[in-house]
């Protein structure tokens, strides 16, 4: 272990997703002879830029950063440049080319598109709806809600009942789930930002015994909305492969320490994602794995 | 002031003049007003079947509350709830899930029952440690839980490795089903999760109006000092407090999981303030020796039938924030008027004012 | 108004000023009813009246602390009205406030100039030269203590004269002191009423009000006497003796009874055996050394001493709020050294604390359940507590110590000082204990209230009860009790039968015999 | 307690001896603890290049604790500063990308330091707001500053409706560059914002040790009745706490926008957690009266170094948070040790933390 230090900096250790980002990254660089150092800014803006600090004060070879923010992040990322460290963005992008040597991001907006095709095709094209959104300061947030805007706005019969942001938290999911099935009881589908949400609306809609004529969508792909897939209580999730692209990073940050590049041709890199619904499901090995 | 007590009277009276007491309750205009505001801008809000589902939101808080009370009315305060709610449901959720002991390699599956127990008393035993530093290492209450907060939070994600449990409902061949049951189900038309609030708030209830240990808390609270020269084992009320806090977040943990049928460690962020806030709406004075059960419960109902409220209107998350704050500050101005409204209880106040003032003097030296 | 005829007679020298048909109510309580109040220029005025009367009421409107509900302050002739303790001050008008009002967590220095700092240049404040004053001061009122000092790390006493340097500091023409002395030794009494004096001799006006009556009338040059708000009597100095105060002040005249007799005293109840309490602030020193001292049922003993005799530590020791170094104490020939305060509580040994409102009551609690707090047990059945018993219980202590109150429910703040003590002595009583100590049981509490605690001492004793109580005033070592033992230095220097005339007791205490 | 009067009185005597000034910091062991602890675990901990880093880290938390240093000081608490922080910052970085006003269409870019002038005005105005409620509207501090902890955070996103300003560094022919500046350049090799840490902390320590303001303040807190009856505007003081608490937190929020080069509504987030611990580690009293700028300072470099140590050694987020916990409950207690290691003062801090209990239950009621 002497080819020196590669710090993982995440959002947050303990949701799966990001979890499984930050040990696939970790394994990936002590496979290739990297210490590693795993941390989670828990999307706030400040933990993170004082991570990156201490991962220059390490004298890190490489950062592998998930940003907290894709404007609040670009601060920290340019004083890890400065200081000679090469930084790889992984999951969430940054909304400023040429500072990182590569920004390796799930397609959100592809991503969106897909489970809403797959969710509109499920309710027939009709209906009224519920949307639970993640935090704007999160601009994937942002991305997913137009993804889905753009694909839905070509069903005419499809009308959005009520939206509102519930934090990527399955608790606030299914509490404003709750509620807004008291003023929206007609609605025949609830589409989410990500799994968690869905998975506390999915609780909601039972206790309200509306799960079977209520249709609900995911996004993420973790091990517990795969379960509620497989279970039939979830429509479907959108996977995105966060297995793959945090062990590129690690090997393309690798690859520029030894020969000074990246070796691709493009800075930012777009990883499709997967529709995950009952036919698929047993194909999902692992954690985030779709083989 | 002397209020409080004619309330604690009343209840002890067994008086059973509902209405008397809900006047009574510092909180209640403020939920009157809510009800009544958001039944006009909406046609679903006034409907039992959402009542219910917002008193079941309101059980966590309420239970958090009802710990938080005793605490606060010895003077102290607890901010460790939130996080102790989340280590006690992600613990629920590991021996729902079954524990291996190597040693042996056998798996045992304690059925609800024991979970429900064994959950209670780590709630009980987080509670003790703060308690210890509280009363007999002297640590001031806010900074003793200030630390338990980042503790618990750390160790329920050190024992979930950061994962939710989503397995809870058990399995009929291990005997360890019924837990969403708790969550879930309705007994008499009611939320399980309302009908243990409500259970816990009228043990809660008797024990301080109606048991010497009730009284030895509010005498704490009052005035610390006398209560030891008249017998009252300070130390271990204090202590007791603390516990019976970690008890009820215990039992607010396993409410929350069952009723997501998932435990996870980062449940109850920031819950801890919103039970202070339910106390101190509810008319509790920080300083200790003052607060009632009831109007806590009211305050926990203000604050659950707003933040529902808001989203059944459609008012968005910012907004939701603004009147959540604002509605704190105004509920708690309102107790003010009303004590200056009633003359008589104000002025006494006035004067025990000074009293307590001249105490603190004497106790200056 | 019952003015007392002798006003008419005399002429009294320059009014500086006065207060014309004051009137103050709090709510529902009337506290001051048409009160005429004047102030004679370079003279003492003597405020007498009971706990509750309304002196403290009067002067705080009279020095701008709050304001009447009706009525005039005229200042040498012309009409003044205070919004603030500050306008009142600008006028050349002081109080020393019957509580204590110091930061104890500032020193000596910062209190007497808090809110009226000396700055020099730019703001910011001349600590050099308000240490000097202050140092001058406190030799003033020789009590040397370092401008440096807490004041939190001062006895009581020494806090009083504190407040009274910071009252001196702002030499004013009209100075209030309301109860100046109720922490002080006779000593320091002695070099307070020397500066009093020489306050009289550069033309200051002072309005004095204490509840030692002997102690005042040495100075008063007028006594004016207060009574339930209402002003019963005028009189100057010529023409009032003790019985005329206390005469106005209470309507009928008593003393402070005698000893109780006409009954057996039972075995030894409580008894202490060379007993050791360490300084906890200077270590190897003892505040209580080498102290004996038996107590037999039915028996009353006083003990006498200056402050810091050690009278406190002594009986918060037997009472198992602090340990002892050395000895023993028994109650009843059991050893209850190891028991903690509820033990001792329950084996019928209980402490009636100096400070009552630090160490006595809880505010927030009804006077009931302030009566009730020390027995709870005793009305409680399978663990819940029956309002019915509490009630009985609460009634029946009420009665038994003649509180004044409007009902169990009442507010601790709506009594007055008298009646609060009498709430700390019933709780006790309560208990049905063996053995009653009260350090200092009359501080601060009125003529009358006095006597009644005394009396209710003395039923007790004659049910069997042993009472140990602590006092700073000599002529309560004459009154109820059996036998009077005089401290000091942490030791019992002396003990004396009823008969003992008040020099013999001083002298053993160690004090300078004076007036 | 006494301590920390005698540590002002060092100040007033003009003392320079750092030593002994340090000693006498309460937190000052700790410090020394963890510098010691992490240079072991950690090559690269003990470098100057390092404490550079971890101070500009601190200096966020520094400018809150010793805003909420004054507040503590008067027995109030400000729970509002971590969403002042984030108001302020978003505030800024609106100026700074420039406000159209459509009425004249007429867009105008105010530059960097009327930027840093409004933005504490701002932060002054949100104090304010909080001083008000306390001083004049005795409503209890912890309940107007946990409403405003709300609002403000609901204002911050609702003015940038959630999202984040990155265009902070101005542009040079609007002439308002030199922004970031602030959070990114050093002068004699030292990071802008620790100099302004420093500098806020010199003046206010010169405020709370030279001044009248000062002494009124420690007054306040030690008892408000006698502040009061002599002559002191208790209420002008409380009210002015608050406001400074307010501008502290804006400068805070300044420091850390120019830091990020970029402004978001969510930053801050329990900050006023961190602020508090700071100032209690750093031995101050939460009953007011009691507590100095140096040692809070002492607390914030405690809670930063230690935060940096964990991240720099490579612990688990998960054991940071235990840690982290777990030093403010130790380096509190160390106080307490201290105190009893002198026997006289932690009797008296003991007494007098009981009579000032008694004496704000009062102002509470
Ligand atoms: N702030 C207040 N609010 C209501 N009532 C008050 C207040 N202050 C005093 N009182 C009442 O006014 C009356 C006079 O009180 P005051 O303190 O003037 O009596 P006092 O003569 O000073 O008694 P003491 O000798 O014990 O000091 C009492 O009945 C008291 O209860
Ligand atoms: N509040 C206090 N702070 C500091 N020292 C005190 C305090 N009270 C008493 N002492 C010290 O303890 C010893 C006993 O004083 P104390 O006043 O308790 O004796 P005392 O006989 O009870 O006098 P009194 O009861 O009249 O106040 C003295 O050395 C005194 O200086
Ligand atoms: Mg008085
Ligand atoms: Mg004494």
């Amino acid at each position: 272990q002497d080819k020196g230090l590669i710090s993982i900096i995440v959002n947050d250790m303990s949701n799966p997703y990001w979890q499984t980002e930050g040990t696939i990254a970790e394994r990936t660089a002590e496979e290739l002879g990297y210490d590693a150092n795993v941390s989670s800014h828990v999307g706030d803006t400040n933990t993170e830029s004082n991570q990156v600090d201490t991962a220059i004060t390490n004298g890190a070879k490489a950062i592998i950063l998930d940003p907290a923010n894709a404007d609040g992040s670009i601060g920290a990322v340019r004083r890890a440049i400065e200081a000679g460290i090469p930084v790889f963005i992984i999951n969430a992008e940054i909304n400023q080319q040429g500072l990182a040597k590569a920004q390796l991001v799930s397609n959100n907006a592809q991503g969106a598109a897909l489970g809403a095709q797959q969710w509109a095709m499920q309710l027939d094209g009709e209906g009224s709806y519920i949307e639970l959104k993640g935090p704007p300061s999160d601009n994937n947030a942002a991305t997913r809600s137009n993804g889905y805007e753009t694909v839905l706005s070509q069903y005419p019969d499809l009308s959005l009942a009520a939206s509102d942001i519930a934090n990527w938290d399955r608790t606030e999911g299914r509490n404003k789930m709750q509620s807004m099935l008291r003023s929206h009881p007609d609605i025949r589908g609830v589409i989410s930002g990500n799994d968690e949400m869905a998975l506390g609306a999915i609780v909601a809609l039972k206790q309200e015994g509306r799960l079977d004529d209520v249709i609900v969508g995911g996004f993420d792909g973790s091990p517990d909305a795969v379960d509620a897939v497989r279970s039939g209580e979830l429509a479907y999730t959108v996977l995105q492969p966060v297995a793959v692209f945090a062990e590129h990073a690690v090997k393309i940050a690798d690859h520029y320490i030894n020969t000074g590049e990246t070796g691709l041709d493009s800075e930012k890199q777009l990883y499709d994602c997967f529709l995950i619904t009952q036919d698929n499901v047993d194909s999902y090995t692992s954690p985030f794995v779709l083989e | 002031m002397s209020h409080h007590n004619n309330n604690a009277l009343q209840v002890e009276k067994g008086s059973i003049d509902i209405v008397k007491i809900l006047l009574e309750g510092r909180a209640f205009f403020a939920l009157i007003v809510i009800i009544i505001v958001f039944s006009i801008l909406s046609p679903v809000y006034f409907s039992t079947g959402n009542f219910l589902t917002m008193s079941s939101h309101v059980a966590v808080f309420g239970l958090l509350g009802i710990g938080m009370l005793f605490v606060i009315l010895t003077g102290g305060i607890d901010l460790s709830v939130g996080s102790t709610l989340a280590l006690c449901g992600v613990f629920a959720g590991m021996l729902l899930e079954g524990v291996e002991i190597e040693a042996f390699n056998l798996a045992f599956f304690p059925s609800v029952w024991v979970v429900v127990v064994l959950t209670c008393l780590l709630g009980g035993l987080v509670g003790a440690i703060n308690g210890v530093l509280v009363a007999y290492f002297k640590v001031p209450a806010f900074v003793a839980t200030l630390g338990m907060l980042y503790v618990a939070r750390g160790a329920a994600l050190l024992l979930t490795d950061g994962l939710t449990f989503n397995s809870l409902s058990g399995d009929p061949t291990l005997g360890n089903t019924g837990f969403e049951w708790l969550g879930f189900n309705k007994l008499f038309g009611i939320p399980v999760g309302v009908l243990i609030l409500f259970c816990a708030a009228v043990i809660c209830m008797l024990a301080l109006s109606r048991t010497p240990f009730g009284r030895w808390i509010y005498s704490t609270g009052g005035n610390a000092r006398a209560a030891e020269l008249s017998g009252v084992p300070v130390n271990r009320v204090k202590l007791s407090v603390y516990i019976i806090s970690g008890v009820c977040a215990a039992l607010a943990g396993i409410v929350l999981a069952s009723q997501l049928t998932s435990a996870g460690p980062t449940a109850g962020t920031t819950y801890e303030l919103t039970a202070i806030a339910a106390v101190v709406i509810g008319g509790a004075s920080l300083m200790g020796g003052r607060g009632t059960v009831r109007n806590t419960l009211l305050g926990a109902f203000v604050i659950g039938f707003l933040a529902d409220g808001l989203v059944i209107i459609g008012v968005s998350a910012y907004w939701q924030m603004v009147f959540t704050g604002s509605v704190i500050v105004f509920a708690v101005m309102l107790n003010n008027v009303q004590y200056s409204a009633k003359h008589k209880s104000s002025q006494q106040a006035e004067k025990t004012t000074e009293s307590k003032r001249e105490g603190s003097r004497a106790s200056a030296t | 108004m019952n003015i007392d005829r002798s006003t008419v007679e005399v002429a009294p020298p320059e009014v500086i000023l006065s207060a014309r048909n004051i009137e103050k109510r709090f709510g529902a309580v009337q506290a001051l009813k048409e009160v005429n109040f004047d102030i004679y220029r370079g003279q003492v005025t003597t405020l007498f009246g009971e706990n509750g009367a309304g002196k403290s009421t009067l002067m705080k409107i009279l020095s701008g602390v709050i304001a009447q509900t009706a009525g005039e302050i005229v200042l040498e002739g012309e009409s003044v009205s205070f919004s603030s303790p500050s306008d009142a001050e600008a006028l050349g008008i002081t109080i020393i406030h019957q509580e204590l009002s110091l930061a104890p967590n500032l020193n000596v220095r910062d209190n007497i100039f808090m809110g009226r700092e000396l700055t020099k240049g730019r703001g910011s404040v001349d600590y050099k030269e308000e240490a000097r004053q202050a140092e001058l001061l406190m030799e003033e009122l020789d009590e040397p203590i370092h401008p440096l000092t807490l004041v939190e790390d001062l006895r009581v006493g020494q806090q009083q004269i504190v407040e009274i340097a910071r009252a001196l500091s702002k030499n004013s023409r009209i100075l209030i002191m309301d109860e100046p002395t109720s922490a002080l030794s006779a000593t320091e009494v002695e070099t307070l009423f020397k500066v009093v004096q020489d306050l009289k001799n550069k033309g200051v006006s002072i309005v004095y009000i204490s509840h030692h009556l002997e102690e005042a009338l040495q100075i008063t040059d007028h006594a004016v006497v207060l009574r339930d708000g209402v002003m019963t009597a005028y009189a100057p100095r010529s023409d009032i003796d003790l019985q005329w105060i206390v005469r106005h002040m209470v309507g009928e005249s008593f003393d402070l009874g005698s000893p109780p007799t006409g009954y057996e005293q039972g075995s030894t109840a409580l008894s202490i055996q060379n007993l050791y309490i360490s300084d906890d602030k200077v270590a190897g020193r003892y505040v209580v050394e080498d102290l004996s001292l038996d107590v037999r049922a039915g028996e009353i003993v006083c003990i006498y001493g200056l402050m810091g005799a050690g009278r406190t530590e002594l009986l918060e020791c037997v009472a198992g709020r602090t340990r002892q170094s050395k000895g023993d104490i028994l109650l009843n020939s059991t050893d209850v050294s190891h028991y903690n305060i509820a033990q001792r509580i329950e084996r019928g040994l209980v402490l009636v604390p100096e400070d009552r409102q630090r160490d006595g009551l809880v505010p927030t609690l009804s006077v009931g359940r302030n009566l009730s707090l020390a027995s709870i047990h005793a009305f409680t059945r399978k663990g819940l507590t029956s309002s019915s018993l509490e009630a009985e219980m609460i009634n029946s202590a009420i009665d038994k110590v003649h509180i004044k109150t409007d009902g169990g429910e009442a507010s601790i703040g709506s009594l007055s000082g008298g009646n609060q003590q009498k709430v700390v002595i019933g709780k006790m009583l309560a208990t049905h204990p063996d053995v009653i100590i009260l350090d200092e049981p009359s501080r601060g509490i009125d003529v009358g209230a006095k006597a009644e605690v005394f009396k209710l001492l003395s039923q007790g004793a004659r049910r069997g009860l042993a009472v140990v109580f602590t006092t700073s005033e000599v002529s309560e070592c004459l009154s109820i009790p059996h036998r009077v033992l005089v401290m000091s230095k942490g030791r019992i220097s002396a003990e004396f039968k009823p008969g003992v005339t008040k020099d013999e007791i001083m002298a053993a205490s160690g004090e300078s015999v004076a007036a």
